[in-house]
């Protein structure tokens, strides 16, 4: 209906004022939504954290009286020397408290690991969950988008059934029991792999620089649970580009541009693959977000040292200011992970840039 | 078919069969379709949904869906003295044939640009896909073929396809089309889905083109008022067979085949008083099962025993026109009448 | 035309439609508009896609209520009515969409698509008597034997079919206005009279008037012979007219450009038309609606000063068409 | 018998979905049947640990020479019922509010979308891990409303689409205009093109569900209680049964059920998808 649209807004009116103006701006909307996001979650899991049943001391006493044998007066005086935490102010001035804190950019002390800072034990367990889950998501993307495309143009072949079959048994299988049979035939009966020395997320005495030794013994750390991520994830990149390339197939400027006489590879890439994979990249961000909150099963079968380690044992110690770190960080990826995904899809998609 | 003149051709089709499969069987789209198309002429297919008249298009330029093949027939290219099959061209071949001598401009043009691509990217890929290394060289002929379909070359080729009307995207398309300066153009539905005044300077631009570049034409629409504004020979297509060729006078003014004259019984017109219109009953047929014989044979008020049991072929009935019906003679003599008498009874 | 007697039966009075289309922009779809249809009568809305026709009929069918103005049915004004009134109208305007295969809902039998409103209504009072009716109306829109229709589902049905079905389905309520939006512009030429026939036919034997929604001239003026046309454009009417007086003397300059536009089947016709040659080809957003007579960047008579200026109202021009042109009233003042 | 024989037809229609049916049947029947026939094999049987499957013992024996496969018969009820009540619910409420945002519109929309876009933003799995500990869910029921209550905002999104893309449609503004009333525009309008889409989706909510609670139960973070597939996965584990080629039956029977069951109900959506369909429906 309208000709060329006009690059740019429609004048603006006079009346508007400085606040007005930023409040249209769709970015500084979008980072306000995020932050007031980050809030509600860090709120939320402060009290529910704090709800639940067992504080940290009583969980410290259960250990040393279940694990070493200490009795129950022992256990209580050690104990006390190792938290000299305030557990009986409000919980309201506590969490006031903590948000203060964090706006200084302090997430609190651990408990348990008495005097470290919250932030540097993510800063050690963190870029290893970043690192096993980026690296799973780029192979299981890259990798499902070229198969899927291949399946959608063999289609109904031996290879495209034969592929069908495996993305949607792997896709519907739990990923931690995908990782336990891995363990169990791999590892274990097969003896494929050395599984006992796979453990941690580098092998002792290595230190972090970039040297070819440090790469490998990293990726060779990580090996099994990319493999895991990749094999229960690949499936729905791959059904998803499949379907999404078919319907690509059908558009009309497909068959232009074959009428156009334009070389095969390019009508491929820049024609079906692209457009293709448009609508993919939005189901990305919610992807990341998953893998990295049900990273911790995956960590905890291949014994990996990632945020998922770190939470779950803050868990069972009741470590607060550790559970609440992590809560956050993982929100915050999340929320990045969702910027990134639009960023991706407006630079690739016209149609949508703002 | 008797070549009655000697005029030089771009393309002769013969005895093509086209079908594909569907779940329910083999659909029959393009039955046995022979026509020669003259140099520098228009002819318009007309028919209705699912008479095969896209099916047919697509395969003059083996653009056949996946689950679609030619089973019969040839389809010979003429240009320059040199002639060939475009069923035997290569995949290779094919590439460097499109759109350098045969362009297809779609129905639909809202669709038929890359979305993600500027539009100067894509002439360009285009251009390079036939030859063109040179860019200077490109933007200058691409300017000139824009100010024949009354662009602004500035501002469109800057433009995603989304950036543009949906009557500029076809103007665009057909200077595209152009572009390589091909001696055979296929229009599928060139206006359809587009405003009146727009559909009327797109319609202007294609009758100037054509008087300017004198290329041969291959027109396929269902509007009757399309073709009778642009082509020169009229072909109707019923159930996948050619039923009628002529002039286009001849088809407007003098049809032969009861369908074609119930087509034109069917439409309204601007000009006069209102006239009494007359639908064809019963609805256009299954081309899994066709009926045998005629397959009009249902819907037709001048079938006979002979029109059920056997199916006439084209045939030259009178100079310059050719039909496939047992009873064109009668249809000439009441010029249609008995169409409309039927659906009064 | 002898409807003189006949009583005013649905109008439309200084109907503005306005739409958000975000959060701060709001684009205006209709203004001002006004017609009213008599017991009947035939209106024809004609004009381009987004001149706001459709939107129109939605308002006529009480679908969309207006941003400002009134819509009245028998006179009574059906946004401030009480219930009782409004379900009246409701029910007594009806509409039959343009796509055969989007308005009837693939989960349900022709029987029960049009049994539901019978019941509902209590037009028919069990199931059995239902079931009657719908035999009878499946028969009304020649859909015979009925037997053979009655259980389908709509994808079992051709175009043609359907959309006989959605005639049966308005008029299971019996309804005295019927909003056809573009009902036959989806179906091939050859089925497409007859449908217009059937609409036809049902005026003359049921009395229903028309609100017939189309971009097609050539069917308005088929239809629509001894009724009206309104010409819209960019969300106003522009002329309104007894068709013969708009399709053989249009004096709005949009009118002419759309009637010289058109092509013909009709070889000598089409090749011999004047054409209208407008001063530019792009049709202005309704974001961006021109000042003055929104018509005046491709209208080739514009006067500058004059058409950019005013937005001109609908007066009668000389032969009983009301048009709303600048240029006309001063021929009119001058004559 | 016509229609008997064509139900039949349609449920074989499709052979993927026919296979998906059959196993969640037999997995249905096992769970709830099977315990009446099977009978818990609870003694601990010294010189027996770890025997390969036999004639007495299908699977074999676990770590204390007990019956892997009385524990699999009896352990299917607790997941399953956790599965499908978490999956009733989660779509239950994201139907309600799916269509309640999209037909009521305004602030109510605006409400229920912000409070999905923040519910999607919490970490599921971590936010589940702390409220295993918060709540004791020894209780089956809490589980499943847990989980329920969690998973609902993907699905909402989606309900309220499609509502908004069927009430625009044309058969439904007919519906309006022959004042049908909001019920039967809702109940026969509406919800029947959505059906396929929502049986879809409780299948999909289900394996969610399946997923969460045996991995919150593997985790030990739910504490153990009665005998359930995700109890013998995480005492598998517990034990080193993966470290011994003997103890292969032990780890991988549980793994089996839970992966078998998972994968019939995804095949068995197939099927659904055509039962749903009136042009399927017919065409057999």
């Amino acid at each position: 209906m309208s000709t060329v649209q006009p690059a740019q807004e429609e004048a603006p009116q006079k009346t508007s004022s400085w606040l007005q103006r930023i409040w249209r701006n769709y970015m500084l909307r979008r980072v306000a939504a995020a932050l007031f996001k980050i809030w509600i979650v860090i709120t939320l899991t402060f009290f529910i954290v704090r709800l639940m049943p067992t504080n940290p001391i009583d969980a410290y006493v259960n250990e040393l009286m279940d694990q070493y044998g200490f009795s129950y007066e022992e256990a209580k005086d050690q104990a006390a020397a190792l938290f000299n935490i305030d557990l009986d102010s409000s919980l309201w001035d506590q969490y006031v408290q903590y948000m203060a804190n964090l706006l200084h950019g302090d997430l609190g002390t651990s408990y348990r690991s008495k005097g470290t800072p919250v932030i540097k034990m993510i800063a050690k367990f963190l870029p290893w969950t970043l690192f096993s889950v980026g690296v799973s998501l780029l192979i299981s993307f890259t990798l499902g988008i070229l198969l899927g495309m291949i399946m959608a143009y063999r289609r109904e072949s031996l290879l495209d059934h034969t592929l069908s079959a495996l993305a949607s048994i792997f896709s519907a299988i739990p990923n931690y029991l995908v990782g336990m049979m891995i363990l169990v035939f791999l590892g274990v009966q097969w003896k494929i792999f050395p599984i006992t020395k796979m453990r941690g997320s580098m092998s002792p005495g290595m230190k972090p620089a970039f040297t070819w030794a440090f790469i490998k013994d990293i990726f060779y750390h990580a090996l099994l649970p990319i493999l895991t991520y990749v094999l229960t994830t690949i499936g729905t990149w791959m059904l998803a580009m499949k379907s999404s390339t078919i319907s690509t197939l059908g558009e009309d400027y497909i068959t232009v541009a074959k009428a156009r006489g334009l070389p095969e590879r390019r009508i491929v890439t820049a024609y079906v693959g692209r457009n293709a994979s448009l609508p993919l990249f939005t189901q990305l961000a919610i992807s990341i977000g998953f893998i990295v909150g049900g990273s911790a099963l995956i960590e905890f079968i291949f014994v990996y040292q990632g945020v998922g380690q770190l939470l779950l044992s803050s868990i069972n110690t009741r470590d607060y200011p550790v559970m609440q770190g992590v809560f956050l960080v993982i929100t915050i990826a999340v929320i990045l992970a969702n910027f990134l995904a639009d960023f991706v899809y407006g630079w690739l998609d016209p149609r949508i840039r703002i | 078919m008797a070549e009655a003149t000697q005029t030089p051709y771009t393309l002769k089709v013969e005895n093509l069969r086209v079908s594909y499969q569907a779940e329910r069987g083999k659909v029959k789209a393009v039955r046995d379709v022979s026509f020669t198309l003259q140099k520098g002429e228009t002819l318009a297919f007309i028919g209705e949904s699912g008479c095969g008249k896209t099916t047919l298009g697509l395969s003059l330029i083996r653009l056949l869906p996946t689950t679609a093949a030619i089973e019969q027939g040839k389809i010979i290219y003429h240009h320059n003295g040199e002639e060939f099959d475009i069923v035997n061209l290569s995949e290779k071949q094919l590439r460097r044939f499109r759109w350098r001598e045969f362009a297809m401009i779609f129905q639909g043009a809202q669709n038929a640009f890359n979305p993600v691509l500027r539009i100067w990217d894509q002439f360009w890929e285009t251009a390079r896909a036939h030859g063109e290394t040179n860019k200077r060289h490109l933007r200058e002929r691409v300017e000139e073929t824009f100010r024949l379909v009354q662009l602004d070359p500035d501002r469109v080729l800057r433009a995603y396809p989304h950036q543009l009307s949906g009557g500029m995207r076809q103007r665009v398309l057909i200077a595209l089309g152009l572009l390589l300066k091909p001696p055979l153009v296929l229009l599928d539905e060139p206006t359809t889905a587009l405003d009146i005044l727009t559909q009327r300077s797109v319609i202007d631009v294609l009758r100037d083109l054509k008087s300017q570049m004198s290329f041969s034409l291959i027109l396929i629409s269902h509007d009757l008022s399309l073709a009778a504004e642009l082509a020169d020979r009229v072909a109707t297509m019923y159930a996948g067979t050619l039923v009628e060729i002529a002039t286009v006078w001849d088809a407007y003014y003098r049809p032969l085949h009861p369908y074609t004259a119930g087509l034109i019984r069917a439409v309204p017109t601007l000009s006069g008083e209102r006239q009494d219109l007359v639908s064809i009953p019963g609805s256009p047929p299954d081309l899994i099962s066709p009926p045998t014989g005629c397959a009009f044979h249902p819907r037709c008020p001048y079938a006979t025993d002979q029109c059920r049991q056997n199916t006439p072929t084209l045939i030259e009935a009178e100079p310059n026109h050719m039909v496939a019906c047992w009873h064109w003679d009668e249809v000439a003599a009441d010029g249609g009448a008995r169409m409309k008498e039927q659906v009064e009874a | 035309m002898s409807t003189q007697e006949a009583q005013e039966l649905l109008s439309l009075h200084h109907v503005v439609m306005e739409f958000k289309v975000s959060r701060r922009a709001t684009v205006r779809v209709l203004d001002d508009v006004s017609f009213s249809v008599k017991e009947g009568e035939i209106l024809c809305l004609v004009g381009e896609s987004g001149c706001g026709k459709t939107t129109s009929g939605k308002i006529a069918a009480g679908l969309l209520q207006p941003t400002s103005g009134e819509v009245r049915f028998r006179g009574q004004n059906v946004w401030t009515a009480d219930k009782a009134t409004f379900r009246q109208y409701r029910r007594g305007v009806q509409i039959i969409h343009q796509d055969p295969y989007a308005s009837l809902n693939p989960t349900q039998r022709v029987e029960d698509i049009l049994s539901a409103p019978l019941l509902r209504h209590k037009i028919a009072r069990n199931r059995r008597e239902a079931h009657q009716q719908v035999l009878d109306l499946l028969r009304t829109v020649d859909l015979t034997p009925p037997e053979d229709f009655i259980k389908k589902y709509p994808h079992q049905l051709s175009g043609g079919q359907r959309q006989r079905v959605s005639i049966a389905r308005a008029l299971t309520l019996r309804p005295q206005f019927l909003v056809a939006d573009e009902a036959v512009s989806m179906l091939d030429v050859s089925i497409r009279v007859s449908l217009l026939q059937l609409l036809e036919r049902l005026r003359d034997q049921m009395g229903v008037a028309y609100l017939f929604i189309t971009h097609d001239l050539a069917v308005a003026k088929y239809f629509a012979w001894e009724g009206r046309i309104a010409v819209m454009y960019l969300g106003r009417i522009v002329e309104i007219g007894p068709t013969p007086q708009i399709i053989n003397n249009p004096q709005h300059p949009y009118t002419r450009a759309l009637l010289s536009a058109l092509p013909e089947a009709d070889p000598k016709a089409t090749r011999s038309k004047q054409r209208v040659h407008l001063r530019s080809l792009d049709v202005p957003s309704l974001l961006n609606v021109p000042r003055g007579c929104s018509f005046h960047p491709r209208c080739p008579l514009f006067e500058e000063g004059l058409c950019d200026g005013k937005v001109p109202e609908l007066h009668a021009a000389s032969n009983g068409v009301q048009v709303a042109c600048h240029l006309n009233e001063n021929e009119k003042v001058a004559a | 018998m016509e229609s008997l024989r064509r139900t039949f037809r349609l449920l074989t229609y499709n052979k993927v979905g026919f296979i998906g049916l059959l196993g969640v049947i037999f997995f249905v029947l096992m769970a709830f049947v099977g315990p009446y026939f099977v009978p818990l094999d609870t003694k601990t049987k010294v010189d027996k640990i770890y025997e390969p499957p036999s004639k007495t013992f299908w699977l074999g024996t676990d770590s204390e020479g007990r019956d892997i496969f009385s524990q699999i018969v009896h352990g299917g009820k607790d997941v399953l019922v956790v599965a499908f009540l978490a999956g009733i619910i989660s779509t239950t409420i994201a139907v309600v509010l799916g269509s309640l945002s999209a037909l009521a519109g305004g602030g109510v929309d605006g409400l229920i979308m912000a409070l999905a876009d923040i519910v999607l933003t919490i970490p599921q799995f971590p936010l589940l891990a702390v409220l295993a500990g918060l709540v004791k869910f020894n209780n089956v029921t809490l589980l499943a409303v847990i989980l329920g209550v969690l998973s609902w905002p993907a699905l909402t999104r989606a309900i309220r689409a499609q509502v908004l893309s069927l009430r625009e449609r044309e058969f439904v503004e007919a519906a309006r205009a022959l004042d049908l009333g909001t019920k039967h525009i809702i109940l026969k309008e509406i919800l029947p093109n959505m059906m396929s889409y929502i049986a879809i989706n409780l299948i999909f909510a289900m394996t969610a569900a399946i997923y969460a609670q045996v991995g919150l139960v593997f985790l030990g973070l739910v504490p153990f209680s009665g005998h359930n597939w995700g109890v013998m996965l995480s005492l598998a584990w517990t034990r080193g049964a993966i470290f011994f080629k003997d103890s292969l039956w032990y780890i991988m029977s549980p793994v089996a059920a839970i992966a078998l069951f998972q994968l019939s109900l995804i095949s068995f959506t197939r099927l659904l998808e055509e039962i749903f369909n009136p042009r399927l429906r017919t065409s057999v």
